[in-house]
């Protein structure tokens, strides 16, 4: 008996619970965390709040539809919109709102989408990158083609997909991880453990020590960081995307958060969570977590907090309005991005929806 | 007897089978604690236990592999996809295997098993939780697909299935899972499978239709009447195999025919039913058969669905064309 | 001008597309050196080299859903899938994405990506191999299901799919890949999609058909019109959309109508065409519309495949029940 | 950073290529190797080889159709099917003929299938083993409901299913790892890794160093053995379904090996195989190593082998011929096991077949 091949997986924090750094300040300086960048990361952190607790209310009074809340998951969402560059090419699923508003998806438009108006997924400046993507973990196998295409092209582009625990389970995930070994592509896989997929808690989803070590089914090199650590979020996954992009192949970054909120506005989470679990997840969120990191550090003063907030909020009301002020596409509109150009058969069918018959 | 609505006797008819027979067991995404996400398995949990009511990893295609292999083992299990837009993975299992164990292995193995999942649109869902596919799975050989449109039809249909020795698809219209309540006895009672049902009787034209849209399909037959326009409206049911035998009696009596459904038109079941009537049934007509159908579109967001559902004056108008022909 | 086979033919417009378009790129299992299992792709990795006709890991959801990807990103994949009975792992990237890009994102983002997969039984092959389920994607709305009938068709139909900025999915009969040979100019000149072929004109009944089926469909026009009963055969090559316009005029000349194809019956893309005509052209008929097809079985194994495929014969009788209607 | 989990794949030869046994006198009488043994599995593989050589024959005289030969793979799947006991059920792909015939499944049936017949999957002995399985890895799920059954009934069972180093690949393979590792199933899937997937080499199928370690994506124990070695195939298979149904949990095997032949009768691997690869493969080819080591030891002569030859090609010489005399299903064999009760509709359609309608 001969070892052929060793593994490990390891885990990253630097900024724990208590909001205590466990770097020295050149290394951070170093990763371009400097006290604006900091502040940076803290304020889209609050607009991403702002954002989610606002969008839970217009669900609640019938404004959009159902909606799924990024609560707890701002410093690993934001962190991907921020260490992405404009040209890279971001493959969200459905939780994903913090990272689409880094990349510069309106509000207006996520308010769209999830008022059930397919124009929220034209996005006026990413434009290249993926809409929401309902059926879990099947954005992983577009990620294979849109790194292919860079890699084809020659270009110095990263495509980077995320999906959550219950997504590691889908077959779509392993195929697309293998792929991306096999060819070594330009992606970064995060999976956002939040500890639950609905009300399957990670436990049951996988009998795995670590979702990380999934990556190694297909050759990916694979970690595992605190995903309630900006600092941890940032500088693992600003490496991850700049190996990708000098041609080091892919990596899977297992970002341990937790889901705060319920899994939708249509689920409740006391049927089935703890709340002593949930209780304690609170104490590890990252919002707060910076905050009181960067009030220690004198970056921030409760002032500055007021103020941040009131110019999130701000932002959230004038997305909100300009979302209300939204005309609703005709009805025709079903038909017309159907096909590039529409089929006789399409026309005819177009004609009676329009005719009522 | 009792009142249910159609959730609630999709749950009646899980607990009485799993208590019934062991055989049984149910399987799915959050159908355990959670109880399912419309409910469906409320409970059930709780009362057969997690070996019996089974929270699986969230992976369609090994929920319904899964199942195949306690088939062949002799269990009968019943496995629910959360909603039909997610059924697609688990698909080429169904059609590869669940629908040929029996042929390929000349009856030495089988597949009982029961895959159900929540369908059809108007409830304010996101993309994909509003899909009509029935007619996918209509074209598989060696399956039966059921389709419930009332509580009581709902507990005696998914009896059926589950008692079935081969594989059935169970599709549940959710748009009425609460729409409304109906009193019968939980005693385990099935109904048949293979069979319509007629709902109304009538003398001028036949309107077949399955799920929620029966509720809009008996809106106009009852608005039509007042009109003196009296319509036969057949629940179809048994989405596979048809049964082929009422609906042509059906329409011989009134010589005009409608078929309604919210699924996209091209390939629908609705232009199978018509394809029977065009075939066996041609003579006794007066008029075209008309499909009444959702539109060859993908089901949009909510702000337009009610543009793409069927309505009651959509059913009402055909229903005059036809009459005026 | 040259002779090609249907095989030869698919083979001469990839290379054609991969030379002419670089945004074209080919991807599958064995695709590469092997050239696929029936040689599509035969040299064409040597041509284009390893990264443009890619051989993908044994994966059917990966290699639509990296093909939707490539789409997304300008690219104009034509991904193989080996045969049609392993199409279906492919089928929820397929319906779930490929068809809804454009839809979903107003245009943004689009698919031109073509899924090609050998279909259809006759060749004596294993379980899985002799598969015709069109009707599942002809359902699919968004997306072209297209089957080419002969070498030319297949050259001039191959490249106006590659062409098509919306997702194709593109059936090769593999029965008749080289049953027969036929000359033309490799010059690139794709046909029209969304149209049907009249591939022969008659007054007394339509012959709807599609792919291999054709052979037998005119052969028995061929016999029939010996003994005076003059067939139309029309190709419907675009399964989705349908060209009804086409086949409603024939229609109305001949009065009477009649689809051929071996899938099974149920749900049928035989049954779409029927319902068109049930719907539009009811009033042109004398018979009733007739589906010659495949049994609602599961295609049996090789020793008994021949009485599954509707046969010249069965077409006949067919058509003499329709005349003596 | 610390670690969190930690993992290696071992590989294990005992009899080399040079049919050197590594390993001593005792452990091999541990492990139920006794001379009578081994030249039981040695007549076996001679018999597979037989049967196998005969199959490609009536393909090549159109008796049978496509043939997928199982050349080369005789040692690891005799050890499957010797290894199990007669209450554990098989899950096959399609080139696992030898384990088929040790399980009891009878050559006429395998003739019966590979000619056309489905009455050859009625398996008149091993009644609860899966049949021939074309889809790649899709039996792997299928194993996890087996094995759910055997634990819900309390059954002592395991369930060993096969697939190719090409079935990796699929969704379905990862999605059953995963599965089996989350309820701790009795199942052993073995990845006979033969090198190529039709003509696609192992090296473009994956990343990985080795297949084996695709397990850790599961948290199934797993490892790579030479599949070429009787004795460790024996060996491993024996300890990890031991294992299983002393219910402690699913484990992966890999076993190496090499497809001697074509992929099937349909393929000409010359296109794409290196003549001097395939050269090499000859040389660690399992029936001759077997051979080889037990003529060493004085358990087999000449005369013997000869003998045992003659043997095996009598019998499947017997089946060829009961094969060849089996009268053809009737037509209407097609519509008798769609349903357990033929429903209306289709008794129509019988009809219309019997009238040739
Ligand atoms: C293929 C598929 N199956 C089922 C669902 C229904 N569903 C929506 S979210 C969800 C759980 C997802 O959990 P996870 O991947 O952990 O992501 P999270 O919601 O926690 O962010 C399920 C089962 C779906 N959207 N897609
Ligand atoms: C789902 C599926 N896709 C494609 C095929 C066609 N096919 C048959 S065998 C094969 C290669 C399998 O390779 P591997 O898993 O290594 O098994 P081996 O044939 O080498 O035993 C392919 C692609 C299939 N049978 N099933
Ligand atoms: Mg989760
Ligand atoms: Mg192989």
């Amino acid at each position: 008996m001969i070892t052929v091949a060793k593994f490990s997986i390891n885990f990253s924090q630097y900024l724990d619970a208590d909001s205590n750094l466990h770097l020295d300040n050149q290394a951070l300086t170093q990763a371009g965390l400097d006290p604006a960048r900091l502040l940076d990361y803290y304020q889209a952190m609050l607009l991403v709040r702002s954002y989610d607790t606002k969008a839970i209310a217009l669900q609640r009074t019938g404004r959009i539809g159902t909606y799924p809340s990024c609560l707890g998951q701002e410093a690993i969402s934001t962190a991907i919109g921020k260490t992405m560059q404009a040209c890279d090419v971001f493959l969200p699923g459905y939780r994903d709102a913090a990272t689409l508003l880094m990349r510069g998806t309106t509000m207006h438009e996520l308010f769209l989408y999830w008022g059930g108006d397919e124009r929220g997924m034209d996005f006026s400046h990413n434009k290249e990158d993926l809409p929401y993507n309902v059926p879990i973990a099947s954005q992983c196998c577009h990620s294979i083609g849109v790194a292919y295409a860079f890699k084809l092209r020659k270009q110095p582009r990263v495509a980077v997909v995320v999906c959550g625990d219950g997504g590691t389970s889908e077959g779509d995930f392993y195929e697309a991880l293998n792929a991306a070994g096999t060819w070594q592509l330009p992606i970064v896989f995060v999976v956002i453990n939040n500890q639950w997929a609905i009300s399957v808690p990670r436990a049951k989803q996988s009998y795995c020590q670590t979702l990380a070590q999934k990556g190694i089914a297909g050759g990916v090199a694979s970690e595992q960081i605190d995903g309630n650590d900006t600092i941890a979020c940032h500088i693992h996954l600003q490496r991850a995307i700049d190996n990708a992009r000098k041609g080091n192949g892919p990596s899977l970054i297992e970002a341990i958060s937790y889901r705060l909120g319920d899994h939708t506005t249509a689920d409740d989470a006391s049927r089935y969570r703890d709340q002593e679990e949930l209780a304690n997840a609170w104490k590890k969120e990252p919002l707060v977590r910076l905050e009181k990191y960067l009030l220690k550090r004198g970056d921030l003063t409760d002032a500055k907090i007021e103020t941040f907030k009131q110019q999130a909020n701000a932002q959230v009301k004038q997305s909100v309005e300009s979302y209300l002020a939204t005309p609703a596409q005709d009805k025709s509109a079903m038909f017309e991005y159907m096909y590039e150009t529409m089929p006789d058969a399409l026309k005819e069918q177009l004609d009676q929806l329009n005719q009522n018959k | 007897m009792s009142q249910y609505t159609l959730i609630e006797a999709v749950n009646a008819a899980l607990d009485y089978e799993l208590a019934a027979d062991e055989s049984v067991v149910v399987l799915g995404e959050d159908v355990g604690a959670n109880g399912g996400v419309f409910r469906a398995t409320d409970k059930l949990q709780t009362r057969f236990g997690e070996d019996r009511v089974i929270d699986t990893p969230l992976a369609e295609s090994l929920i319904c592999g899964m199942s195949i292999g306690l088939a062949t083992q002799g269990f009968k299990p019943v496995a629910e996809i959360q909603f039909m837009g997610f059924i697609y993975a688990a698909f080429d299992q169904f059609i590869c295997h669940a629908s040929r164990m029996r042929n390929r292995t000349r009856g030495r193995l089988s597949c009982p098993m029961v895959l159900r999942a929540p369908f059809g649109g108007g409830i304010h869902a996101p993309e994909h939780h509003s899909e009509s596919t029935e007619a996918i799975f209509a074209h598989v050989p060696g399956i039966r697909v059921v389709i419930p449109s009332s509580p009581a039809r709902a507990y005696g249909l998914l009896l059926a299935a589950i008692r079935d020795p081969d594989p059935v698809v169970f599709l549940e219209p959710k748009r009425i899972y609460r729409a409304q309540s109906e009193t019968f006895e939980n005693n385990g009672e099935a109904l048949p499978l293979d069979v319509c049902f007629t709902l109304r009787q009538g003398s001028d034209l036949t309107i077949v239709s399955w799920g929620a849209m029966l509720q809009e399909t008996l809106q106009a037959s009852e608005q039509l009447a007042q009109m003196g326009i009296d319509c036969e409206v057949i629940d179809l049911a048994s989405i596979k195999p048809i049964d082929k035998k009422t609906i042509l009696e059906s329409v011989e009596k009134t010589g005009r025919c409608m078929i309604v459904c919210e699924a996209a038109k091209s390939g629908s079941v609705a232009s199978e039913a018509a394809a029977i009537v065009a075939e066996e049934g041609l003579t006794s007509l007066f008029a075209p058969i008309l499909r009444v159908t959702g539109y060859d579109t993908v089901m949009p967001l909510l702000k337009l669905e009610q543009h793409y559902l069927p309505s009651t004056e959509k059913i009402m108008q055909a229903a005059k064309r036809l009459m005026e022909f």
